[in-house]
């Protein structure tokens, strides 16, 4: 299991490719990225996050511990970025490892449902127009339900 | 009872400092913020609506109702927006 | 979208650093890796895929293209191999790119339901006792209902 | 009429072979399929228990059922394992 917070951009490729060599247990990766969007009816110029360190990672062990229970993951990694981004930017990324597919596909579902609305991250988009916080939806914290 | 207390995103931003220390006789977090919404407008302004506003004491989420006996820390901030 | 059908090895963090290579409307990015198994329990020497030429990569272009159409991906990938493989080995991927998480994610779901049930690939397993055709299990059908 | 056949994983290793011409005045794949059972015990065997057995006429999965007019390839084998 491993949980970085950090400012600095990562190489997802590099971390897909790190976290896919595992034992001989894993027959099922599922990786997830969040990209920071810009689009023509909504251009975004940057991209902040704000974060609450040390919480953050204790919140983010927590899910991740969470996930590993029960889903009995072999491997999880959670990369959060913070700090400004640009539009095309990885913000983040979640990687599960397991025996078979669907508690792979389950568990990353999971721990991005948790993720958004239990890791104490904000985001911030300033575009041609000023700025704006991110606003969470209801969906966000409905979707904790499924669980 | 000294307490630290920290403000993230626009909770931040309208009350205008990331954080400070607080001298306090409240027992709820509750009763924190009533305390300093009596301050000054800015804290009343950014506490005028609390369905908007999260909280969380010594780093773990809580709610309003929780007791501040023993306390280091309470943090105030929207509903977070990860991932 | 891009579907691959080789008996060579790929590189999964390559291909996943490519994929990610997106444009300002991507915001979510899924993949999945299948990953040949082998435990104390059920050692595996060496997985044989064979698959149909022809019928296999029209069958995964048009789950691919369903996928898209449905959750307007704005790109799918998809790469499958053949041949002899060792445990450990990546046997394929798919990835899907979205504007939002949710379909991202539903659509690597359904890519793999229906390539598991409607692409041919039939898998063998060789180990210590011999060697088995993988059986399909009944709720990979079942699965497909989901959709 | 001519038709190609083909069989993959157990199917192909109780016939024996992958491929094969085959000249039938068969109608439909179930007709083809009670040919090929009645030329030898291996076909008998290999299509016994046609629950476990899958059918793509010219590269297209469909059902014992289809029609063989015009049709250029069969190719039977059992439920996929991909993925």
């Amino acid at each position: 299991m491993r949980i970085v917070v950090q400012a600095e951009p990562f190489d997802y490729g590099a971390e897909c490719a790190r976290f896919a060599e595992q034992d001989g247990g894993v027959g099922a990766i599922v990786s997830f990225a969040g990209v920071v969007r810009s689009t023509p009816e909504a251009p975004v110029t940057l991209m902040e996050i704000e974060h609450y360190p040390g919480m953050t990672e204790a919140a983010l062990s927590r899910i991740a511990e969470e996930a590993v229970q029960r889903w009995q993951l072999v491997d999880v990694l959670v990369i959060h970025r913070h700090g400004a981004l640009r539009p095309g930017e990885t913000i983040m990324m979640v990687a599960t490892a397991a025996a078979h597919r669907a508690a792979a596909f389950e568990a990353a579902d999971f721990l991005m449902d948790y993720l958004k609305s239990r890791a104490p991250f904000w985001k911030k988009e300033h575009g041609p127009e000023g700025e704006t916080w991110v606003a969470a939806k209801e969906t966000d914290e409905a979707a904790l339900d499924r669980w | 009872m000294k307490v630290d207390v920290v403000y993230f995103a626009w909770v931040r931003e309208r009350i205008g400092l990331p954080r400070e220390q607080v001298d306090t006789a409240a027992a709820t977090v509750a009763d924190l913020v009533t305390e300093l919404r009596a301050r000054e407008d800015r804290y009343d302004v950014a506490f005028a609506d609390l369905t908007a506003i999260r909280v969380a004491v010594d780093q773990e989420l809580t709610t309003f109702e929780a007791s501040l006996d023993g306390v280091r820390e309470v943090a105030f901030f929207p509903p977070m927006t990860g991932g």
